[in-house]
C-alpha cells in the first residue's frame, strides 16, 4: 500500500467504518445462526473498502442505489444501525418495519433507495433518478452499486447505453468480487475487463483497487467530480473479494481455500491500519478505541432491534398503494 | 352537440392537458418523438413540448421502464409507452419486482408515481406477436392500478386522474378502438375507481371492457330487437375490480356473461366469474358464463383471427343461450 | 417399505436419470453447476456430466432461456432452470412471444421441446423479490404444459414425461418442498394429464396443488378429527386442468374450497371456480371458495409472511364454514 | 463501386437476385393497397443487397434467423415465392398456412427459423441452435440476421456474450439501415460504431458496405469462413439503407428527402448493374430477361395465392401443441 497523505481524522474515520462494517457484518452472521435474522444474507466482509472509500464523497442530497448485499451502503449513508439491525429482526422499528429484511434496506432520508434482490434490477433506477434531477435542474449524482454478475444481465447494457446516450449524472460502481455467487468471472464474461465493456458505450472509466480505501476513495472521488461537472455518466471498477460465502445457504465449493486466503492477506481493514501504524498515525489504542465504539454500536443496536414490538398483523396490507383519498 | 373526436385524439388532447397542466409530466417510450407514436398518438406533440419531454428511447423496453420508475421516484410524473402488450414482457420485472413492490417493500417510504400506457389486443391482423391481451395478469399484481379506457371520453379523461395517483398505474389501449369516434363533452373528468353501466337492461347483464365493448353494444341491439335487454358493465377499472356494480346488476338481472378478448384459461373473466360465485351465488338462475378468445396463438389470417376473437354474433349466441337457460327451483 | 427421501434428492435423481437416459439432454442455468444450483437440486451432476450437460450460465435471464428454445430447436432436450419464478419475469417475452408461439405461428413446422424448471413461492422470508407465485401465469397461455410436483414421486417422476413432450413445458418446484421427505418406490412413473385424488372424501372437495398440498393435507386430518371428510385433489398439471377429476369430485361432495398460494385476483383459483361454475353449477350446495395468498409483495417478517399465506388453521376454519353453510332448496 | 472480379453466371444469379426481390416487394405494396396482403409489411428496398450477398455464402444444412423484414432471405434460402405469397395471402397454401403472415415466415425445409416481430428475439435462438450444433459436433453456421435497433435491447447483450463466451458457431449480420423505425441511430446508441460494441465482447467483427453486394459477399464468405472454421462467432455489420417508410403505416417524416434521395443514388441493384456493363458483362437484354422471369415468378406466385383455398377454421386449434399421443 502506498503511503496515506490524508489527515489521521480522516484515516481513523476510515478505519471506523471499515471496522463497524467488519463487526456489524459479524455480529450479523452470529444472529443469523441464532435464528434471529432470516431469509438471504449477504455479507460484505471482506469487501469494506469499496463502500468506506466510495459512499462518503457522496452529498447528502445524492441518491445511492444499491444491491441486497448493502448493509455497508446503508451504514455509509448515514442509517442508524438499530433500524437496520430491527428491520432484519423483523420488527415494527426497522426501517421498512419489517417488510423488507436484509435484501431491502431503504432510507428516503438519505435517499437510499435500496437494497433490490433482482441482480441488475437497480440500475435503470439509477438512470431515472439521474433523468429526474436532470429535468429538474439539479445538480446530484446518483451513486448505483452493483456486481461483477449484473454486467451479465440485458439490464446492464440498456441501463449503460441510456445513461451514455443522454449524459446522465450517474455513478456506476461495479463492485467486482470476481463470483457472482459460484460463478467466476471468466465463466460468465467473454470480457473479463468490465471497463472495456463499459468504455463500449462511450462512458468514461475508473478503476480501483478495491481492497485499498484510499485508491477507492480517490477513484470515486474523481468519477463524482466528473459526474458532477455536467460530463455525464462515469464507470468506477473496484476490484475486490468476499471473504464469507455468498450467502448463509452457501457452501462455498467454487472457490480454492488458498485463493481466499491470499485474498485475506491483502485484506482492506489491516492493509490500512498496517500502513497508518507504519506511518505512526495509528496506534493499537485507537484501535482498541474504536472495537468499543463499534461493540457499543452493535449491542445497543441488537438491544433495540430485540426490545421492538413487531408490525402488527393488521397493517399487513398497508401499504401496498396509498391510503384511498377522497375523490380525485 | 358535442363535438366527435377520435379516441387516439381524445388520448392525445389528454397527454397535451397533462403536460401543459404539470411540469413534472413527460413522455417517453419508442418512436412516441419524431415518429409521432406507433400508433400516431403523440403526433405533434414533441414539436409543441420538445424532445426532453417527449422523450424517445431506444429499444430498451426493460431499461426505459426501469428509468420511469427511477424518474418517478425522483419527483417527475413519467408517462412511459410500450408500443404493445406483447412488448411490456420484456419489462415485467421493474413493474412487478420493483414499481409494484417498492412502497410496501420500503415500509411506505418510497412510492412510484408512474403511467405506463400501451396498445393492446388483436384485431388488425399482426399475428401472434403483436396481438395479445394480457390485462388479467396486470390486474393480478398488488400495487398496480389498471385502466381500460373503452370510450373516446374514457381515453381523454382517465389519464389525469391516473396521473394524480401516487402509485404505478397501467392503462391498456385496444388497438382497435384509436379509429373509433364518439362524442367528447369538453373536460368532463373521469373517476378510475368504478365501472359503469353504458347501458341498462333487466334480462342480463354483460360485463366487459376495452375492445369488447363496442361489440357487446353490437350484440345488445341485436338482442333488443329479439326482446332481450341485456345491461352492460364497462368495467373500465381492472384493478381494483369494482364488485358493488358487478353485484348490484346480478341482483338485477340473475344472469350474467362475461365478455374478455383474452385467453379464456386463467383470464379476467374467471376472477369475475369467481367474484361473483363467491359475492351473488344465490342470485344466479344460471351459471356465470364466460365469452372468451381462443386459447390459441392469434393467427394472422383474416378469417382465422376472426374466429379466435369473441364477436357480436358470438355474444347474442352465448346471451339468447344464457336467457334460454330454466332458472333455479324457486 | 419403500425408502424415504428429500424432494430435491428426487427431482436431482430424476435430472440424473434423464441425462443418463437421453443424450440430448443437458441442464442449463444460473449456478447449476459448480454451485450445485441455488437449491442444491443439481449438486454432483457437474462432477458426473460434465460442463458441457450441465452448464452454467451467466445471469441473463432472457438470453439462456432463448438458447434453450434455440437448442431444443436444434435437436436438443434442455433443461433450463430459472432459480425462482420472480426471475422468470425476466424471460417471459422468449416463453410466450416465442416457445408457446412458435409451433402456431410456423403452421407446425418447428415446436420447442424444453422443459423450464424453477422454483416458486413464498415461506423462507426472502421477501417480495423472491417470493412470488405466479403459476396461474403460466397456466394462461397456449402452447405451454404446466406441472406442479406436490410430492416426492412427482418430483421424480413428472420430468421424464416432460421430456419426452414435443412441446415446452413449464415446471413448478415449491422452495419448501425441498427438503420434504416422502416415500419413493422406484421407477414408479407418472402420467403428466390428470389430477390426483391425494384424500378421498364426501363432505367437500378441496382443490390445491404445489406447495399448498401439505398445508391442505395437514388440515384434513384436523377436520376428520372433527367429523369432516375432505376429498383432496392435488392438481399436479396446471394447463391443461383436469376438469373431470374436479368435477367428478364436485358431483361427490358438492361444495368446494379451492387453496392456492397464488394472489387472489387472477389466480389459478379463479380459473377453477370459474369452470366448476361453468360446469357443475347445479351440483353445487354452495359457492366455492377460494383461500390464497393475501394480494401484498410477500414481506419478509415471519409472522407477516405466514399472514400472508394461506395455512392449516385458516384452511380448516375456511372448510369448516363451508360445510355449515346452508344448502340451497332442494 | 470496384472492378467485378466474379464470373458472368455469378454476376448475373447476383443481379436475378436483386431484382426479384425488388420486384416482389413492390408487387407487394401494391398488393397491400388493394387489401391482399394485410397486417403489418416491413420491405427490403434498398437493402437488397445485403440479404443477396451474405445469405447465398450458407449452406443447405446452415440456419437461418431473421427478422419481420425477411421476404428477400425467405427468398434466397429457396422458399419458392409462391407460398411466401399465399402466406401473406393468408392461404392454407402459404408456408405457414396463413398464421404467421409477412413478419412470420418459416420453413423446415430450408431451416429458415423465421421471421421474428420481437425486435432482436431471434438472437438467443441463433444462439441455441448453434449451441446445439456444437452439442451434437455438426460444423454447421447459423446466420443471424437484425437490424441496428435491436442492438439496444438487453437481448442482444446477452446473446452476444453467450456466444462469445460459449465461442459457438453463429454468424451475427446487422442490416444497419440507420434506423429503428423513425429513431436514428444517434439518438438510440451512445457509441454508433456498432463493430466497436460487438467487439467488446471480444468477438472479432467485419465490416462492408450494405450497397454493395460484391464487398457483402466477401465480408459474409471471410465471417462464415471463421465460423465453420471453429473459431467462435463473428459480427457483421452490413451499413445500409430501406428506401421505403418501416412499414405501411409509416408516415415517414423523419428523414430528410434528400438524405434518401442521396442513398438511391447508390442503389445496390443498379450501381452493380452499371459496374457490370461498364465492365462489358451485362447488357440491356440481359436486365429485360430477369424482368419477364422476375414478372413470371411474381405473377405465377400471385395466382397461385390467390386461387389457394383458406385455411379451415375448424383448424384453428391445430398445431398450439403437438395432438395428443397415447400416454407417456
Ligand atoms: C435477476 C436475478 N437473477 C439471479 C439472482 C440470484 N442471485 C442473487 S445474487 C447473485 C449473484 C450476483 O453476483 P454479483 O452481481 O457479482 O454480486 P455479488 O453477490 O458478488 O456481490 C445471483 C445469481 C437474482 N437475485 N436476480
Ligand atoms: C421488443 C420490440 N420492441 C419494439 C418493437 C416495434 N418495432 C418493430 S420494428 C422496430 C424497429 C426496429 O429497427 P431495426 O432493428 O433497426 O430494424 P429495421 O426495421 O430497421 O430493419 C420497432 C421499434 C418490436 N417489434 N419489438
Ligand atoms: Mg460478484
Ligand atoms: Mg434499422
Amino acid at each position: 500500500m502506498n503511503p496515506v497523505t490524508y489527515p489521521r481524522e480522516q484515516c481513523l474515520e476510515l478505519v471506523w467504518q471499515m471496522l463497524r462494517i467488519r463487526r456489524f457484518e459479524e455480529a450479523c452472521a452470529q444472529l443469523y445462526g441464532e435464528g434471529k435474522i432470516r431469509g438471504f444474507l449477504h455479507l460484505y466482509i471482506g469487501e469494506e473498502a469499496v463502500a468506506v472509500g466510495a459512499l462518503p464523497v457522496l452529498q447528502p442530497d445524492d441518491a445511492v442505489v444499491a444491491t441486497y448485499r448493502e448493509h455497508a451502503h446503508a451504514l455509509l449513508r448515514g442509517m442508524p444501525a438499530r433500524t437496520i439491525m430491527a428491520e432484519m429482526f423483523g420488527k415494527s422499528t426497522g426501517c421498512c418495519r419489517g417488510r423488507g429484511g436484509s435484501m431491502h434496506l431503504f432510507d428516503a432520508a438519505t435517499r437510499f433507495y435500496g437494497g433490490n434482490a433482482i441482480v441488475g434490477g437497480g440500475l435503470p433506477m439509477a438512470v431515472g433518478l439521474a433523468l429526474a434531477d436532470r429535468m429538474q435542474g439539479r445538480t446530484r449524482v446518483t451513486a448505483c452499486f452493483f456486481g461483477d454478475g449484473a454486467v451479465a444481465e440485458g439490464v446492464f447494457h440498456e441501463s449503460m447505453n441510456l445513461a451514455a446516450l443522454w449524459k446522465l449524472p450517474v455513478m456506476f460502481c461495479c463492485e467486482n468480487n470476481l463470483y457472482a455467487m459460484g460463478t467466476a468471472l471468466a465463466r460468465s464474461e467473454s470480457q473479463t475487463d468490465l471497463c472495456i465493456k463499459a468504455a463500449s458505450y462511450g462512458m468514461p472509466t475508473h478503476r480501483a483497487d478495491g481492497m485499498d480505501v484510499v485508491a477507492v476513495r480517490e477513484a470515486a472521488l474523481a468519477a463524482a467530480d466528473e459526474v458532477r461537472a455536467g460530463r455525464g455518466p462515469q464507470f468506477v471498477e473496484f476490484r475486490t473479494y468476499r471473504y464469507r460465502a455468498h450467502s448463509m445457504y452457501d457452501p462455498d465449493l467454487y472457490r480454492d481455500k488458498a485463493e481466499i486466503e491470499e485474498w485475506k492477506k491483502r485484506g482492506p481493514l489491516h492493509s490500512f491500519t498496517d500502513q497508518l501504524k507504519r506511518q505512526g498515525l495509528f496506534s493499537e489504542a485507537d484501535f482498541e478505541g474504536l472495537e468499543s465504539r463499534a461493540e457499543a454500536e452493535l449491542k445497543e443496536a441488537i438491544a433495540f432491534a430485540e426490545g421492538s414490538a413487531p408490525e402488527p398483523v393488521a397493517d399487513l396490507y398497508k401499504d401496498v398503494r396509498a391510503a384511498e383519498v377522497s375523490a380525485s | 352537440m358535442s363535438p366527435r373526436v377520435t379516441y387516439r385524439d381524445a388520448m392525445r388532447e389528454a397527454l397535451r392537458e397533462a403536460l401543459q397542466r404539470d411540469p413534472r409530466v413527460f413522455l417517453m417510450g419508442e418512436d412516441v418523438g419524431m415518429y409521432g407514436g406507433s400508433y400516431a398518438v403523440s403526433k405533434g406533440l414533441l414539436a409543441e413540448f420538445g424532445p426532453e419531454r417527449i422523450r424517445d428511447t431506444p429499444l430498451s423496453e426493460l431499461g426505459f421502464v426501469g428509468a420511469g420508475i427511477g424518474a418517478a421516484l425522483g419527483g417527475m410524473r413519467p408517462i412511459v409507452e410500450i408500443m404493445t402488450v406483447n412488448f411490456s414482457l420484456l419489462a415485467l420485472d421493474q413493474l412487478v419486482n420493483t414499481a409494484a413492490s417498492l412502497r410496501h417493500m420500503s415500509g411506505g417510504q418510497f412510492h412510484v408515481p408512474l403511467v405506463v400506457r400501451m396498445a393492446t389486443g388483436a384485431g388488425r391482423q399482426l399475428a401472434a406477436q403483436h396481438s395479445h391481451s394480457l390485462e388479467g395478469w396486470y390486474a393480478h399484481v398488488p400495487g398496480l392500478r389498471v385502466l381500460a379506457p373503452a370510450t373516446v371520453e374514457d381515453a381523454r379523461d382517465m389519464l389525469w386522474p391516473a396521473l394524480q395517483e401516487e402509485d404505478p398505474v397501467i392503462i391498456f389501449e385496444h388497438a382497435l378502438l384509436y379509429n373509433v369516434e364518439g362524442p367528447l363533452e369538453p373536460g368532463a373528468g373521469a373517476d378510475i375507481r368504478h365501472a359503469r353501466i353504458r347501458r341498462p337492461g333487466r334480462d342480463l347483464t354483460v360485463v366487459t371492457f376495452g375492445g369488447m365493448l363496442n361489440p357487446v353494444l353490437g350484440a345488445t341491439e341485436e338482442l333488443a330487437r329479439a326482446g332481450i335487454e341485456a345491461e352492460v358493465i364497462d368495467l373500465r377499472v381492472l384493478r381494483p375490480l369494482d364488485d358493488a356494480t358487478i353485484c348490484a346488476s346480478v341482483r338485477r338481472t340473475h344472469r350474467v356473461l362475461i365478455v374478455d378478448e383474452e385467453w379464456r384459461s386463467g383470464s379476467l373473466a374467471a376472477e369475475i366469474s369467481a367474484r361473483i360465485m363467491e359475492q351473488a351465488f344465490f342470485e344466479l338462475d344460471a351459471p356465470v358464463q364466460r365469452l372468451c378468445g381462443a386459447e390459441v396463438p392469434v393467427p394472422y389470417a383474416r378469417h382465422l383471427e376472426e374466429a379466435a376473437l369473441p364477436r357480436t354474433p358470438a355474444i347474442v349466441e352465448a346471451a339468447r343461450r344464457l336467457v334460454g337457460v330454466a332458472g333455479a327451483a324457486p
